[in-house]
């Protein structure tokens, strides 16, 4: 008879809970804000909204006074780490604009509030489960986790038939790519008899260094495992041709849920890649390498090219997103210390840029359809000449102009990539990058250089008819943002905070790259 | 015991191809706990009698009994009428067959770590695997099992949303 | 004052973003006041940059006004600023050609008045960091931040297909300066791999060791950057689109500083760094040059709109400094450098012009035009000094350039230098056919009829420049004195390494093939 | 029976559920075949699991039990709510967003 | 700072003022720029006078005013050579200025641009200055450039007048089409000698490669072929008659035109040290002078006539120096400045009096009513002509002379030839013009010129007079040689005299071709013993080919003005928009073709999406199978 409690220290609550305060707390808000639902009073004022920009702020004091403390909990399923840190900043600070954003957007729809703040934050705390789990199971289920807060979201405007088909898409290919997730899960737990990511990785390491077992063998079933794996995450992190789920989604969402699907998801996806690649895929078992650089290739190729043509804005920034998902992966192809802080560094200033850009693309949103489409923006730049100066950083930045966060990033990525003499893909990505220039011009464009007749209509505050949203007629007409000729203050805040880092992480990154340096140098410290 | 596992395995591939191509969901959907029933009789012979019963608790029980409900819920005749697309089943069938003659040539080519576990069929009977099940649970995934509750309890959120008629 | 003479690089480039947020405060109707005050802190810019040419000694090739601080440790990148006798005076074409343009455009920039002076003070921080830095990644900050203001400001206030050229000069400019960051980044590592250090500090990467193979791909990846800027032959065709749509202060900065940046990165940049493969290519740079002096002459011989021709006569300029900066010769590289100072005095002049013409007779095309000299004789006679210049005429810039670029040339690149000789005549016909045409003859155009003359702004405007012309063309010795012994350096540092006799044994092996 | 059988009938319902997902334009019965793949993966962990002699991946089973029946509620849910803006459950309808 | 810098640098420094204040500030000074203009240019004068007798009876000077550029070892400052060549070619220009200068108060009385007239004029002699007392090539150079320029604003002064604003442009061109090729010369010298100093220069030459040596001649002489109008760059003269006829008297006919004959002389170190190249401008310079003059025979507009004329006397001048007879060259070159400046001034009085008519058909029976006028218009035309006492007869002669007695028989028949046709068109001119039968228009008032014009042009008919006797005794014993043959002493004799005929024989054939030509003019307009128009019908071909000027302009304009149009234009419009633009936007439009492709990916199809996943995956899997 085998007693399990000395196999493993029972006495795992002490240290391992600390791992988790800051998710618990998020939780425990999300909890809080949920029950406001039982009061009709409260939960129809602000409060919700409070509640959870306070939670966030909570987690992140607190991550703050645990940073630079590596904890394993749990048993290995959790590690809370400096990479975690980075990380956790990295989405607690998506969270945060996300729900500064959604304040003014989902006043406009008659939804419950509670719920969707609460989800917004089950979401925060799914994403920082994903980052700092540790294990196979834990990595799946948050992924999961993570995943279904996303579909709840995508389709939380009830009535909105865009809302709900993006749902609809977006969980059926979801839960298609977790199907292979899993089923690659498989196929490593046969290989490696392991769970945990670190000791798959002693496994890999062991066994590819010492030749303990025929690694021939089991070469295999560990490559098909990866592959299969890989294609779950890169899902996740819209690598093409895993993408086709984002333009749909991003699309249909509501557009705060838009902007933290591809901010919080994003980063996530990432993080928990770049975890998992460090510890398992980077170890010759094949040429990962050569896969993640075709897929780098394709996506941000395909995401230019089809942004190029698209006129909507929400989805010409989900196609900017896969080009910049390729970006990023070319971060991690070049690999090792540079490479994989500079992922990081990539990641942090994303979610700056383009949580910035979506705000933007809040103020102009509003029932009508139309406003979604780049001629919505005519001539702003002479209406609202703050918002098209944001506006115009956000777009320099996504395209990789100096001076903004977005070239740091990818002057970071490229040189790594450099480093590893990964040339043809750096030309390639710095060709893309160059013609990538074309479609965010387009919109400053737009802003600054409107058609006569353009301008006037946008002056004249002429709204064109056409394709209105399901069962959105008879609404408020004016768009979200804007309340008699003033801007929202809390979209206001939001874009603030994201040019100030833009701009800070565009002129002196040496913060941000010495903050990303030590989160990677936790990724070997185990 | 070998016998039983083609029993199995051709109930359940069987099964399995009559669930995506009968015309109607329902039939489908039996077809489906049929073919829960046979993994079920998998795990039997696998030595995970607990999760036979979880199986067939979970998935036949509670999920499929969701779904019937909802096809008889949604109009089952509109529903019957959703034909296939010839063209589209042919790229399909397509990509099946090279999807499952790579993954078979992989399957057949690789092969396991060698075992390397204490937990044998011996120590397995002698233990009880609802106990071991039960004890790793609770220790060394008592995390993810916690994340699972507040997991579900979002599914259950979700699902409440979703299905609700107005907000 | 120490403390001014020391920091004064760095209070050059801030200065103007300094009163780029002072003119944020003001309302954007209060446009009398908005240009004024943006008129004089460019003014106060400019008079800043004269310090720099007046505590510069002149007798030393070593970067001058140093100041080194801390920006990027990891990269090794520094806010590293310093100017040799080049950056010296490109600097101060930028800050007299940017308060230039700012007076100019009282009468052309009728409306979003704030923007376009914020805009142009942006652009001016941006041309003078990238002169002043000595670290590749700063300069690289500041050199392709700077496509943005332009791009606004042929985009916003430009005529005709201004949204097209705007945006094809960022697209084309972009492209190619993405393909030279590649090639920094590369020797930035390359230099890494070597010494274990990251460093960004353009003195440091000049020693880097790169195998001659390499170098070629290298100085291909640069060339295409820094040509397309210039530009050179093949590369120019955004020049045309963009200059005439620009506004006058747009297409008086794109000629008279934008174009320099790329023979300045040539200089500062490729082929120092890259010397066995300039030393290499150069026939090859050359011959495009010189087809660059024929092509644009001849192009510009057919043109029917007035900036456009001055647009194509800027390539064959470029080509003539392509050909003295690669002859590398001390001459005609002295040449190449004062002459990218007289194009940017002269064909600043030009556009300026240009811009006045138009703003009196909303055309430009030259059909249009004719018998304005009895109208307007100041106008005419100022106009066809800076024609006359750009045509190289002796006793104005152009010649002293131009002559230096062919006889520092002729010894290495006989044929060639002939050939691009050949270019001067061209220059007398299209620019004198032009003239001819648009200020001489009898009034055909009514609208010409009620021309008026330059008024006391408009004559403030090109005065600086017209005396500039007369000054350099009469006493360049200022700007040679200070310009050679940079330029001896440079060239000793092509030479450097021993590639000097790997070169004539390829130049032989060349010639024997 | 060797690890391998197992393995081989986990892919090949594995494949089928993609099949199915593939070409059936039903919403449930995409929803179906996606669990087909799920248990698919669900019988690989198992049997390796019992090959090894480990319990890991039959905890991992239980835990995509768990994350199957929160799908089976999302999907239904989902479904119910397309159902009541489409009057239908074919995907192919589902075509607002496009372009 | 001693006197002779102070002088020489004074000199140009007059001329230089008055281009400043009557361009800045002329409309101020009204009509008294003129007089304030002339007298500059004649301190200018007195000034070079003084240099002139400090040169005679010192010796000749450099002196620099700073040093200019200074590149590298490339160094050429402002720094002026004063001997005896260029003494004697400063007190011609400065003296044939100033004399312009006072006519033109008279002449351009009425013009709106009185004060830039003066301004460009003055700039002309400052250039001219310059030029002839620059030290070194490069400053040679600049102004033998600026000098082109000035010629190129004074004939397209009146540049309302499409003719005259064209007509500036081709000559600007034109001599730019030399000047290349004096660049590459100079370019050349540079790069051979290594300094552009003309002591320096010299002294090096004989040292150089005798190849190099004729390149760089040719190279030189090609510039002055463009500068002196010589064929086949000479197409730019007549058309610049256009300008104000000071202006062709002072530049077109005394100055500018002739530096191309001064420069040779300059370099005679170089051109005699290469005989091949002195050979050449010796055929250049025989031919020119016969094509002109026949050229010459048959136009109508006077100051064309005059204008041929020149080019045909500059050939001799070429003829001269192409032989090694420099001094004979300069002496032809004074006195030709004289008697065609002369010429012009007169030409332009003819016009004043009848208000800008320049056709002979409209003219005739002038000489009763501007007296001074023809009067001195006959003495230049007999100078012209070489007939003695005047002073073409002496200088014209010199060079025959030369010719003859040096051996180059060929040349000397057809100077022969090309005196008797000068004689001819010249008296045609003058004897339709100021004789015969007035084809006047009747509404035109004729008058005489007042006294501010006539009285230079008296001045300059004396000159005519006199100025030949400085070529007595004749050959190598003149005064005139004496005096200049100092600085040609370096020298080499490529030439030597191979025939000794005494100088009476040759002139005698000499004054007999002129008279003949004045005869047959005379025979033929006043007497009309054969009607002009029965000759014209005779030699019909060669009649058209000399009114039509050998038809060289429509040549030019066939073989290379249209096909370097054309060029440009394919140039432009196919190199340009088509293919490299056409690349560009291709490359554009290819990416906008491909994303409408991957758009279309983007169906919005559920199952076209799982598609496109599971094709990954398969992808993905078969990658691993084929590695």
């Amino acid at each position: 008879m085998l007693d399990i409690s000395q196999v493993y220290n029972i006495n795992f609550l002490e240290e391992g809970m600390l791992s988790v305060i800051p998710e618990a707390i998020v939780i425990i808000f999300a909890f809080i804000v949920l029950f406001l639902t039982f009061f009709e009073k409260l939960s129809k004022s602000d409060n919700p909204y409070y509640l959870s920009l306070i939670s966030i702020g909570f987690s992140m004091l607190y991550i703050l006074m645990l940073s630079g403390r590596t904890i394993d909990g749990f048993y290995g399923s959790i590690v809370f780490n400096r990479f975690s840190v980075f990380l956790f900043i990295g989405i607690l600070f998506s969270g945060f604009l996300t729900i500064l954003m959604s304040k003014n957007y989902i006043d406009n729809f008659e939804v419950p509030l509670p719920e969707y703040y609460s989800l917004i934050l089950f979401g925060v705390a799914s994403m920082m489960l994903l980052v700092s789990s540790n294990n196979l199971i834990m990595v799946f289920l948050s992924i999961e986790f993570m995943s279904i807060t996303a579909y709840i979201l995508t389709g939380y405007l009830k009535g909105n038939l865009r809302s709900t088909e993006a749902a609809l898409k977006y969980f059926v290919l979801g839960t298609f790519a977790s199907a292979f997730l899993i089923f690659g899960s498989v196929f490593i737990y046969a290989a490696t008899g392991h769970l945990n990511l670190y000791n798959i990785h002693f496994f890999i390491v062991n066994i590819a260094s010492k030749g303990l077992v025929n690694f021939g063998d089991i070469k295999i079933y560990l490559a098909i495992g990866l592959i299969l794996f890989l294609v779950g995450l890169a899902f996740k992190m819209s690598l093409f041709p895993f993408h086709s789920w984002t333009p749909d989604a991003y699309d249909g969402a509501p557009t705060p849920v838009t902007n933290f699907m591809a901010t919080g998801v994003k980063i996530a996806a990432f993080a928990i890649f770049l975890r998992i690649f460090s510890l398992i895929y980077n170890f010759n078992i094949m040429d990962f390498n050569n896969i993640l650089w075709m897929l780098a290739i394709l996506s941000m190729s395909f995401g230019n090219i089809a942004a190029l043509m698209s006129s909507n804005i929400k989805r010409l920034l989900a196609y900017s997103s896969i080009a910049q998902a390729g970006y990023i992966l070319v971060g991690i192809i070049g690999g090792g210390y540079y490479g994989y802080s500079g992922t990081l560094f990539y990641l942090l200033a994303y979610v700056f840029m383009t949580a910035g850009a979506f705000a933007v693309v809040i103020i102009f949103e509003n029932f009508d359809l139309m406003s979604l489409d780049i001629k919505k923006y005519s001539g702003i730049g002479y209406k609202y000449p703050i918002v098209a100066a944001a506006m115009t950083f956000f777009l320099l930045s996504l395209a990789g102009i100096p001076v903004t966060s977005g070239f740091m990033g990818k002057f970071y990525v490229f040189s790594a990539a450099i480093k590893s003499r990964y040339n043809l893909l750096v030309l390639i990505a710095f060709i893309n990058s160059a013609f990538a220039a074309f479609y965010y011009i387009k919109i400053i464009v737009r802003m600054y250089m409107p058609d006569k007749e353009e301008l006037i209509a946008s002056l004249n505050g002429v709204q064109r008819g056409g394709m209105s949203g399901g069962s959105d007629q008879g609404k408020p007409s004016g768009d979200f943002g804007i309340v008699n000729g003033k801007i929202n203050e809390e979209l206001m805040i939001v874009i603030f905070i994201c040019l100030f880092f833009t701009l800070l992480m565009g002129i002196y990154p040496q913060l941000f790259i010495n903050f990303a340096h030590n989160s990677i140098s936790s990724l070997w410290n185990i | 015991m070998e016998a039983l596992f083609y029993v199995f395995s051709i109930i359940a591939v069987f099964s399995a191809l009559m669930v995506i191509s009968m015309k109607n969901p329902l039939t489908s959907a039996l077809y489906l706990v049929l073919c829960f029933f046979a993994l079920a009789g998998f795990y039997v012979l696998l030595d995970m009698q607990f999760l036979a019963a979880m199986q067939i608790l979970v998935y036949a029980g509670a999920i499929m009994v969701l779904v019937v409900l909802i096809i008889m819920l949604l109009n089952l005749s509109k529903i019957k009428k959703i034909k296939m697309d010839l063209h589209q089943v042919f790229i399909a069938m397509v990509i099946f067959i090279i999807l499952l003659v790579e993954i078979t040539i992989y399957i057949l080519n690789g092969s396991l770590k060698k075992p390397t576990g204490i937990y044998t069929h011996a120590l397995i009977n002698k233990i009880g695997n609802t106990q071991i099940l039960g004890e790793f649970l609770f220790t060394k995934y008592i995390f993810p099992f916690e994340v699972a509750s507040v997991f579900l309890l979002v599914a259950i959120i979700g699902a409440y949303l979703f299905a609700k008629k107005k907000y | 004052m120490d403390f001014f003479i020391k920091y004064l690089l760095s209070i050059l480039i801030f200065f103007p973003l300094a009163s780029v947020v002072l003119l944020l405060f003001i309302n954007k109707k209060n446009e009398g006041l908005l240009r004024n005050l943006a008129s004089i802190l460019s003014l106060v810019e400019f008079i800043f940059s004269v310090y720099l040419f007046v505590y510069f000694k002149p007798d030393t090739y070593k970067f001058q006004f140093v100041e080194k601080l801390n920006w990027i440790s990891t990269f090794g990148a520094s806010y590293f600023l310093g100017i040799d006798g080049v950056s010296l005076f490109l600097i101060l074409l930028t800050t007299l050609l940017t308060f230039v343009s700012l007076i100019s455009s009282y009468r052309y920039i009728k409306d979003h008045i704030k923007e376009f002076v914020i805009l142009m003070l942006t652009l001016e921080t941006f041309m003078i960091g990238t002169f002043a830095s000595l670290d590749v990644l700063l300069f690289y900050l500041f050199w392709e931040f700077m496509l943005i203001p332009m791009y606004f400001i042929i985009g916003m206030w430009g005529t005709g297909r201004r949204v097209y050229s705007a945006v094809k000069f960022v697209l084309y400019t972009l492209s190619g300066s993405l393909i030279m960051l590649f090639g920094l980044i590369y020797i930035f590592i390359l230099h890494y791999d070597q010494t274990g250090n990251f460093t960004f500090n353009i003195l440091r990467l000049y020693n880097t060791h790169i195998p001659i193979n390499l170098q070629i791909l290298l100085f291909i990846a640069l060339f295409l950057g820094f040509a397309i800027k210039i530009p050179v032959f093949p590369f120019h065709t955004w020049l045309p689109d963009a200059h005439t749509e620009a506004p006058t202060a747009g297409s008086v900065i794109l000629a008279g500083v934008l174009l320099k940046f790329g023979v300045y990165g040539f200089f500062r940049f490729a082929m120092p760094l890259l010397p066995a493969a300039t030393l290499m290519l150069a026939p090859l740079v050359i011959i495009i040059g010189v087809i660059g002096v024929l092509y644009g002459a001849l192009v510009s011989m057919v043109q029917k709109d007035l900036k456009r021709l001055v647009a194509f006569s800027s390539v064959s300029h470029m080509g003539f400094i392509m050909l003295g900066l690669f002859a590398m010769s001390a001459i005609s590289v002295d040449g190449s450098i004062l002459q990218l100072l007289n194009h940017g005095i002269t064909t600043g002049a030009l556009f300026l012009f240009v811009g006045m013409l138009y703003e009196r007779a909303h055309t430009r095309q030259i059909a249009d035009f004719g018998g304005i000299a009895k109208k307007a004789p100041i106008l005419t006679t100022l106009f066809m000094i800076s024609v006359l210049a750009s045509i190289g005429l002796p006793g104005l810039n152009g010649f002293v350039g131009e002559f230096l670029i062919l006889i520092g040339s002729f010894n290495h690149y006989m044929l060639l230098t002939i050939i691009a000789t050949s270019g001067i005549i061209f220059a007398a016909v299209y620019l004198l056919w032009m003239f001819q045409r648009v200020m001489f003859q009898g009034i055909t155009n009514p609208q010409i009829e009620s021309f008026q003359d330059m008024d006391l702004r408009e004559i403030i405007t090109v005065l600086p420049l017209i005396l500039l012309m007369f000054l350099i063309g009469f006493y360049p010795a200022p700007f040679l004195e200070r310009i050679d012994p940079t330029v001896v350096h440079f060239l000793s540092m092509i030479s450097r390494h021993g590639y000097v006799h790997n070169l004539i044994k390829l130049k032989m092996g060349l010639s024997n093939a | 029976m060797s690890i391998n059988g197992y393995l081989i009938v986990a892919g090949i319902i594995f494949c089928i559920g993609m099949l199915g997902v593939l070409m059936r334009k039903n919403l449930i019965v995409i929803f179906m075949s996606l669990e087909l793949m799920f248990n698919a993966a669900n019988l690989g962990f198992v049997a390796v699991s019992n090959y090894l002699n480990l319990i890991d991946g039959d905890i991992f089973v239980i835990f995509v039990m768990v994350v199957a029946a929160a799908e089976a509620a999302i999907a239904l849910g989902i479904a119910v709510a397309f159902y009541r803006e489409k009057g239908t459950v074919d995907i192919d309808k589902a075509q607002e967003l496009k372009l | 700072m001693d006197a002779k810098f102070i002088i020489t640098w004074l000199i140009p420094l007059f001329p230089f003022a008055g281009w400043f204040l009557w361009g800045l500030f002329g409309k101020y000074f009204k009509g008294y720029s003129g007089y304030i203009a002339s007298s500059f240019v004649v301190i200018s004068f007195i000034l070079s006078s003084i240099l002139f007798f400090i040169v005679s009876y010192t010796h000749g000077f450099t002196t620099t005013l700073y040093p200019w550029i200074h590149a590298a070892n490339f160094k050429a400052g402002v720094s002026a050579v004063i001997d005896r060549l260029s003494v004697v070619m400063l007190v011609m220009v400065t003296g044939v200025s100033a004399l312009v200068h006072i006519y033109s108060i008279g002449y351009m009385q009425d013009d709106k641009g009185f004060a830039r007239y003066f301004s460009f004029l003055n700039l002309f002699v400052f250039s001219m200055i310059m030029l002839v007392i620059s030290n070194n090539l490069l400053l040679l150079y600049v102004f033998w450039e600026a000098v082109g320029f000035c010629s190129y604003i004074l004939i397209g002064f009146w540049y309302e007048k499409k003719s005259a604003s064209d007509a500036g442009k081709k000559a600007f061109i034109v001599n730019r089409v030399g000047d290349f090729g004096f660049a590459i010369g100079i370019f050349l010298l540079f790069i051979t000698t290594g300094t552009l100093n003309y002591e320096t220069i010299f002294k090096m030459i004989p040292s150089i490669p005798s190849i190099t040596v004729t390149i760089i001649a040719l190279l030189l002489f090609a510039g002055a072929v463009g500068k002196s109008a010589q064929f086949p760059l000479h197409v730019w003269l007549p058309d610049a008659m256009e300008g104000p006829t000071p202006v062709s008297a002072l530049i077109h006919a005394a100055t500018m035109v002739t530096a191309g004959v001064y420069m040779i002389a300059r370099f005679h170190v170089i051109f005699s040290y290469s005989q091949f190249a002195s050979e050449v401008v010796l055929t250049i310079g025989t031919f020119t002078a016969f094509l002109a003059a026949f050229i010459a025979l048959t136009q109508f507009d006077i100051k064309r006539i005059i204008a041929y004329s020149t080019i045909s006397q500059l050939g001799y001048m070429f003829m001269a120096v192409g032989i090694g007879s420099y001094t004979a060259g300069i002496f032809h070159l004074i006195s030709h400045a004289v008697f065609k400046g002369l010429l012009f001034l007169t030409a332009g009085s003819v016009m004043h009096g009848l208000a800008g008519e320049l056709d002979l058909r409209k003219m005739g029976g002038l000489y009763s009513k501007m007296r001074t006028t023809a009067i001195t218009f006959i003495v230049g035309g007999l100078a012209l002509s070489g007939i003695p006492p005047f002073s073409g007869f002496f200088s014209k002669d010199a060079i025959l002379a030369d010719v003859y007695n040096k051996g180059f028989y060929f040349a000397w028949v057809i100077g022969e030839i090309t005196a008797l046709m000068t004689a001819f068109y010249i008296f045609r001119l003058i004897f339709v013009a100021f004789f015969g039968e007035s084809n006047l228009d009747p509404e035109v008032h004729v008058h005489e010129s007042p006294k501010i014009m006539t009285i230079p042009m008296i001045i300059l008919a004396s000159l005519a007079l006199i100025i030949g006797f400085l070529g007595i005794p004749p050959f190598n014993n003149s005064i005139f040689y004496s005096f200049l043959h100092v600085d040609f002493k370096n020298a080499y004799n490529f030439a030597p005299f191979v025939n000794s005929t005494p100088w009476y024989i040759l002139s005698l054939i000499s004054v007999l071709a002129g008279l003949i030509g004045i005869c047959t003019a005379y025979l033929l307009y006043i007497k009309k013993v054969v009607n002009p128009e029965t000759v014209k019908n005779i030699f019909k071909p060669i009649y058209a080919l000399s009114y039509n000027k050998v038809y060289i302009d429509e040549i030019y304009n066939f073989i290379i003005v249209k096909p370097v149009l054309g060029f440009s234009n394919f140039l432009w419009k196919v190199i340009d928009i088509s293919i490299i633009d056409g690349a560009v936007n291709g490359i554009a439009s290819g990416f906008a073709f491909f994303g409408v492709k991957a758009k279309r990916i983007q169906n919005g199809m559920l199952m076209s999406y799982i598609l496109t996943l599971t094709i990954g995956v398969a992808a993905l899997l078969f990658y691993f199978f084929i590695r």
